[in-house]
């Protein structure tokens, strides 16, 4: 399937783009969906272990399951207020 | 809960009589609202000795939902509060420029409000997707935070 | 002390922005404010059932030297709180209409501006010199306060 | 020595009148100018020993001294807020 990762802060900086889009084989993990951007976005790659990803607004574990349609988003540990 | 509530990700300057009004219902007796701004001197290494100017970002739809999760998680542990704003802002702010805003009505100020504001600033330290910038003359950097959220973290 | 002050009488409404940016500083990243209002349904036996308005009567020269005097005890305590605005008003108040006002700033939400605010509630409630009347459909009631302030209370 | 005394909230309406006018012998305390207000004015006399009495805008006691001159207040414990 395809997925459209959003990207903010360094991570949309790293990517110089707002999002990327990632093919996966279902089903599939955030796990998987990681191990795809690490290899196909290199200037990614080095800032994974440290992001988190959110799947449909919800925070996300690399057990957590992703599914067609689903909302993707990468970023750094949140530093607002 | 049929509270009233107020949750947004806005570049405008929150009106703070507007957002108190939003919380007045007859039987509220006190507000307690928290407003955070963008200090003028910065201490971290690393960072730009004075900062000219903060730039926030914000996964906008997340967080309006996990402000929404904050003011649950409030009701949860202060159930005689009543209605709760919570405001990020985003784009550039200057120093002394608003940043955010979390406010919490009750009936009476000894039922929980000023201790769920304060949960309410610290939470979304925590959990609210915004990022902010420091733009200093000859470079900018990222502010670095230092909580992980995890699924335990959602509602 | 050289921190921004505002202590005031008034039969105005206080203005959350105004007073706010009153308390702005470079160093200022938090502004911690309580208000109170009106409440619509009173409890408490002897009293109109419905509040139909407020009656405020301050004393206001020494109300205005009393919220100077606390801002006095909360940096004594808290002495990272900065700015300090107390705000009392007087007159005819209807059920929803702010009361009273007090907000402390400081620059980290963790510096104590947070308990200062309550401590500044509480404070006020005890020994600023304002008296308030309940007025029913045919009578009215003067609130009763429970605190006898001595020569211990002065500064 | 002529005290104008300030009257605030119940002790105002029981006096009907926003100050009254005692004179004591000097030296005076506040328990002496009590005593007068409590001789003179019989619709103050039951409120007195729940009220309170501010000389120069301070919280005064009984033994309290008071002067020519100064600023004499008496009102019921605050219930503002």
């Amino acid at each position: 399937m395809n997925l459209t990762i959003q990207l903010f802060a360094t991570l949309k900086d790293r990517a110089g783009e707002r999002h990327i889009d990632v093919t996966v084989a279902e089903p599939a993990t955030v796990a998987d969906v990681l191990n795809t951007i690490s290899a196909e976005y290199p200037a990614l790659a080095p800032a994974l272990p440290s992001s988190l990803v959110a799947v449909n607004r919800q925070f996300a574990e690399p057990t957590t399951r992703v599914d067609v349609g689903d909302e993707v988003a990468l970023f750094p540990p949140v530093s607002g207020g | 809960m049929s509270h009233p509530t107020y949750f947004a990700v806005t570049t405008d300057t929150p009106d703070l009589n507007a957002v108190t009004a939003l919380l007045k219902q007859p039987d509220v007796g006190a507000i307690i609202t928290f407003t955070g701004s963008v200090r003028g001197a910065t201490r971290r290494d690393g960072l730009p000795a004075q900062t000219l100017h903060l730039e926030y970002e914000a996964y906008a739809r997340m967080a309006e939902e996990k402000m929404a999760q904050i003011a649950e998680e409030i009701w949860e542990r202060w159930p005689l509060v009543k209605g709760i704003a919570i405001v990020q802002r985003v784009g550039t702010l200057q120093v002394g420029e608003m940043t955010t805003l979390v406010a919490c009505a009750a009936g009476h100020r000894d039922q929980g409000a000023f201790e769920a504001a304060r949960y309410g600033i610290d939470r979304l330290k925590q959990i609210v997707p915004v990022w902010k910038k420091e733009v200093g003359a000859d470079h900018s950097v990222w502010i670095e935070g230092d909580y992980r959220p995890t699924s335990a973290d959602n509602n």
